[in-house]
């Protein structure tokens, strides 16, 4: 049994139809790259699959129970995380305090020692753990929104554009936590504009445009078609 | 005039402001929080001390009003917020503070058809009449209560907000529902729980008062205007605004009552324009947040 | 001076953030110039800055010799500095020739209350011929609200197209477009840039490099670059904090 | 193609009314208003309610103009309507003044106090304009308690009955006759509906809809939104302080309570019952909630408990008010064979 299954998916964002009958599985352990371009329906999918669209329909099955009658918390606590696109890092808080937000569902106790724990794959967080979260640069507070997601280790995340507008060496870095996380057992869904390197971490690879699913292939045949690319994916 | 009579009034003072910070606190929280302002707060004060009044006359005790009746409007409040509040969300801002002004009718006119329509005296327990020798003076005992009642139940806020994790929550909530929602928080009970604490700090400031005015279906009127210019004054969604203002308030209506005692409840409102004029976003208050 | 614009040493905090700091620039007459730079580098307070939302902390602007700090935003408008949205910002309960028509009148007149508002026969002869521009004639008696994306976002242009401005700011024209839809609003903005000066704000390289005379490249609230595409793009600071090592994508 | 047809016909392409039917109400909604409040005498159980329907009506149309129209909520329209009632009767009380002189001094009173008021209220938006407006309404209304001297205090100002309002040309209108004084009310109020739907119709009525609208892009398209504000705001005082001024005259007297929250939130209850932003929507709903009040209070004292309800489930299930209800359904009925 897939980890997260989609089928025929349907979500609304007021009047506009933005995802259409969307179909695909991911399975547990896999990176799935999600990808297409600006408006294409992708940050909508996530939203849809997290229960953040004001409404959406169809199934979505996370590993057995289905997802869609619950609310978000209820999906989270599943074993689900999201990293939205906008990183929303709460402001007025340390990055302590984000990042024990990460633990308040788990209602884990050692909340100290998960801290160290996720510190020690985050070097650049450990010496600004009492810092302002927002005060931080872009690329921080990304890295900062992926620790908060992980702390209490989810079966899956759902990741939207997390290079978006970072430095280039914060992005390999972050390439190389996603792997890391897959060897050891998280299951990710990718949605990227930064193409080739998600096809690059990622295992299969889903197009989506006009929020219908027109591709599915593995990410070493999608990397090496390049005119699919230039179709659905050139910016 | 001498210095005793300054420093009494001053005390007066002091203890009227703490109970515009409990009502103030309320609006605040709430406001903070679920974005709403409610406009049955006052309403809601006064059923405060018409729940304390009969509790009193229930048990005999003073002492279980002041525990019950907050509690008690607390749970009211948080059916207020499950049953009325909540399907407007997701509407025009103005849509819950419409509803929760009718509800403030409603709450008004019940208690005027149970408790009738005249005002009913209501007396500080016998260990807290008197008064007491503070060295500089004496001051009335049952005001020196009720300064420090709040003063706990300010002390026992910060440390619920500032030191444990509900109160993370309710920081981070108040910032950004959203991203509670996907960290595993059911933001819906949250609301639900802090607009029942509102509620709870607008009912126990309405028992506090009780036995410094006397209890009529009119009282939460004026104290919604007072609460809103504390707010103004304060910063909307400032905790401590709300505290700074409120006394500030209460000292500033009192001193005036020495000296130009027809000018006593005008000076308030006159506080109030000459921030706005100053400084729109209030004391405390972070700008462009509303101002 | 073919500068329309100006711009000396200017910043702007936020309480102890600084999101500018100290940037100098001068905007040619009738060119196009884009400003990029990763998220949080500062472009949006920039753009606000030079439309009037925000006011610079430090610094001065002029437009066409004349000092704008300390003017309140609307006066921007009647100067001739026009501004769209990102993130689409109509008139939504209103039509979509209304929506273009309150826009030309604002420059018109806005305090009379005893004329007829239909007593002004060049208004909507100027929202029609606006709406003509960004091909939106035919759906000028919708709602604003009930218009698909792409017309949302030519409406937007219309709107600050109507007060035939000398400067048009735009931010992200292109965002959310498919590429039919970008390669039309490249082609619009072509034609505006003819006989005014454009600024713009966008994340597509591709659609940059093949529109701008100049590029401004922001990098935590300094402009770290500032020059014709080919020189920008091969800045090595520019590719060390922007672009990286594989081009196009952003 | 679509555009060839639609171009063909520009006078068919009507803002938000496809219904024809709506743009023949919408040009003769003047007159319309008018000849329905010539019969209300008639058709309403009493003429004391006829009358409170006018002055209440005028008083939500101001109202409405600041509310529905520029989407401003304001809690303390109470202060323009006591205002205008007060001065209105000091002038007569204190000054003998005549009823043009005393209705003047109350109108342009009201609009004063409107541009103090105001100018200090759209300093701050939403939920906090709503807070200040009721709170300095309620300076105004401790104001006019402890100038007792001038005002009445607590017992409301008293004595000033005009019996008779002298026009030029020798005729009189005698106001101790309750339907000539209720046609000498109305002519003000139709006069202040013809100028309402003036300013609804001039570029004015349209820089206030493009604030409601979205206040940013009006600023950024070049609109003084704080001065449209303030103007849209002194407007509305001066309707509702007519409003006052007409009470004045009717009753004869200003009870304290004209000052009151109470009175601020029957003109906000009124304008939700009937709809805002609607034209007719302000006398429908000053209508019904005054129908409400007038059979309730026959059967109950607590008759606000009832208005309380009502008001509640028109926010949870019509927001739109009664005539805003019936606008959409029109409106969603025309619009549907395109």
């Amino acid at each position: 049994m897939a980890m997260l299954e989609v089928e025929k998916l349907n979500a609304w964002y007021g009047p506009s139809h933005v995802v259409h009958d969307l179909s695909f599985a991911v399975e547990e352990g896999e990176i799935v790259a999600l990808v297409g371009r600006n408006g294409a329906g992708k940050t909508s999918t996530l939203r849809a699959i997290m229960g953040l669209m004001p409404r959406a329909e169809g199934r979505v099955a996370f590993d057995g129970t289905s997802l869609l009658p619950l609310g978000a918390h209820a999906r989270f606590r599943l074993g689900l995380g999201y990293v939205p696109e906008d990183r929303r890092i709460v402001p007025g808080l340390t990055v302590r305090e984000n990042l024990e937000l990460g633990l308040v569902a788990a209602g884990r106790t050692d909340v100290g020692a998960a801290i160290d724990e996720i510190a020690r794959s985050f070097p650049r967080l450990k010496e600004r753990l009492n810092q302002q979260g927002t005060t931080m640069s872009g690329g921080e507070q990304q890295m900062l929104a992926i620790a908060r997601a992980i702390i209490s280790r989810p079966k899956m995340v759902l990741l939207d554009e997390p290079s978006e507008g970072i430095m280039p060496v914060l992005v390999e870095e972050m390439g190389t936590l996603f792997r890391t996380l897959r060897d050891q057992g998280t299951t990710l869904l990718l949605v990227e504009q930064n193409v080739e390197w998600a096809l690059k971490l990622a295992g299969r690879a889903i197009i989506i445009d006009q929020g219908e699913k027109v591709y599915e292939s593995s990410a070493a045949a999608l990397l090496a078609d390049k005119d699919i690319q230039d179709r659905y994916c050139a910016v | 005039m001498d210095l005793e009579l300054i420093l009494m009034q001053l005390f007066s003072g002091l203890a009227l402001g703490a109970i515009l910070v409990m009502v103030a606190l309320g609006l605040t929280i709430v406001f903070g929080m679920l974005g709403i302002v409610n406009f049955a707060h006052g309403a809601l004060f006064m059923v405060g001390a018409y729940a304390g009044l009969w509790v009193a006359a229930q048990t005999g005790s003073f002492w279980w009003a002041l525990l019950v009746a907050p509690i008690a409007i607390g749970v009211l409040g948080m059916a207020i917020e499950r049953f009325l509040i909540r399907p407007l969300y997701g509407r025009s801002p103005d849509d819950p503070l419409l509803l929760t002004f009718g509800l403030g009718y409603v709450l008004v006119e019940s208690v005027r058809i149970t408790f009738g329509t005249d005002g009913i005296p209501f007396s500080a327990p016998e260990a807290l009449q008197g008064v007491v020798d503070l060295g500089v003076g004496y001051f009335p005992l049952y005001r020196l209560f009720v300064v420090g009642v709040v003063a706990l139940v300010l002390l026992l806020l910060w440390v619920a907000l500032e030191k444990t994790r509900f109160g993370l929550i309710v920081r981070a909530g108040a910032r950004d529902p959203l991203i509670m929602k996907v960290l595993g928080v059911d933001v819906g009970r949250l609301w639900l729980l802090v607009f029942g604490l509102g509620v709870g700090l607008t009912a126990l400031g309405g028992v506090l008062a009780a036995p410094m005015r006397n209890v009529s279906p009119e009282m939460g009127t004026l104290v919604l205007a007072e609460a809103f210019v504390v707010t103004v004054i304060g910063g909307m969604g400032s905790l401590l605004g709300a505290v700074v203002a409120g006394l500030l308030v209460g000292i500033a209506v009192s001193m005036t009552a020495l000296f130009a005692p027809e000018m006593a409840t005008i000076v308030m409102f006159a506080l109030m324009a000459l921030i706005l004029l100053v400084r729109p976003q209030g004391l405390f208050g972070r700008p462009g947040a509303g101002a | 001076m073919t500068a329309i614009m100006s711009v000396t040493d200017v910043g702007r905090s936020f309480g102890g953030f600084v999101a500018l700091a100290g940037i100098t620039a001068e905007f040619e007459r009738n060119k196009v110039t884009a400003v990029i730079g990763p998220n949080g580098a500062g472009k949006s307070t920039f753009f606000n800055v030079l439309s009037g939302v925000l006011a610079p902390s430090t610094g001065s602007i002029r437009f066409k010799g004349q000092e704008l700090k300390g003017l309140k935003q609307h006066r921007f408008a009647h100067l001739g500095i026009a501004r769209s949205y990102q993130i689409t910002n109509l008139f939504p309960h209103l039509s979509v020739e209304e929506n273009v028509r309150v826009a030309a009148q604002a420059l018109r007149t806005r305090y009379d209350i005893l004329r007829h508002r239909e007593s002004y026969p060049e208004l909507p002869q100027k929202a029609e011929a606006a709406l003509a521009q960004v091909g939106l004639l035919h759906r000028r008696g919708r709602r604003a609200r009930d218009l698909a994306h792409g017309e949302q976002r030519a409406l937007e242009i219309a709107i600050a197209l109507v007060a035939d401005p000398e400067l048009l700011l735009l931010d992200e024209p292109t965002a959310g477009m498919g590429p039919e839809e970008t390669k039309d609003m490249v082609a619009l903005i072509e034609r505006l840039a003819a006989d005014r000066t454009i600024l713009l704000v966008e994340h597509k390289m591709k659609m940059i490099l093949g529109l701008s005379d100049r590029i401004l490249v922001l990098h935590h609230g300094r402009l770290i670059a500032d020059g014709t595409p080919a020189a920008v793009q091969s800045d090595p600071e520019v590719r060390r904090v922007y672009l990286g090592q594989n081009d196009g994508y952003a | 193609m679509m555009s060839t047809t639609e171009l063909a016909a520009p006078g068919a392409l009507p803002a938000h009314g496809p219904v024809s039917a709506g743009r023949a109400l919408d040009r003769w909604r003047v007159p319309l208003t008018v000849a329905v409040l010539c019969v209300l005498p008639f058709v309403l159980p009493s003429q004391a309610l006829a009358v409170n329907v006018l002055i209440y009506g005028l008083f939500t149309v101001g109202f409405n103009l600041l509310f529905g129209y520029t989407g401003l909520l304001s809690f303390g329209h109470a202060a323009f309507f006591g205002a205008g009632a007060y001065l209105t009767g000091m002038s007569i009380v204190h000054f003998g003044f005549g009823w043009l002189g005393a209705m003047l001094t109350g109108v342009v009173g009201a609009s004063l106090l409107s541009a103090v008021i105001g100018a200090l209220a759209i300093r701050t938006r939403g939920i906090y304009f709503c807070m200040v407006t009721l709170a300095l309404a309620q300076l105004v209304y401790y104001l006019a308690l402890q100038a007792s001297g001038w005002t009445g205090g607590e017992n409301g100002l008293r004595g000033f009955t005009v019996a008779r309002a002298e026009l030029i040309g020798g005729f009189s209108v005698n106001l101790l006759d309750p339907l000539q004084k209720y046609y000498f009310l109305m002519v003000f109020a139709a006069l202040a509906l013809w100028f309402v739907s003036r300013v609804l119709n001039s570029p004015f009525g349209a820089a206030i809809e493009a604030v409601r609208e979205n206040e940013t892009r009006a600023r950024a398209c070049g609109f003084d939104v704080e001065r449209t504000k303030l103007l849209s705001f002194i407007l509305s005082g001066a309707l509702c302080g007519l409003a006052g001024t007409l009470s004045a005259l009717h009753l004869s007297i200003v009870p304290l309570d004209a000052l009151s929250v109470h009175t601020s939130s029957i003109v906000v209850m009124m304008t939700m019952l009937g709809g805002a932003g609607s034209f007719f929507g302000p006398f429908v709903g000053a209508l019904v909630f005054l129908l409400i009040e007038d059979v309730a209070s026959l059967w109950t004292s607590h008759w606000q408990l009832i208005v309380g309800i009502v008001f509640i489930l028109f926010v949870l299930f019509m927001p739109k008010g009664i005539w805003g209800s019936l606008i959409a359904l029109a409106r969603r009925e025309g619009r549907a064979p395109r």
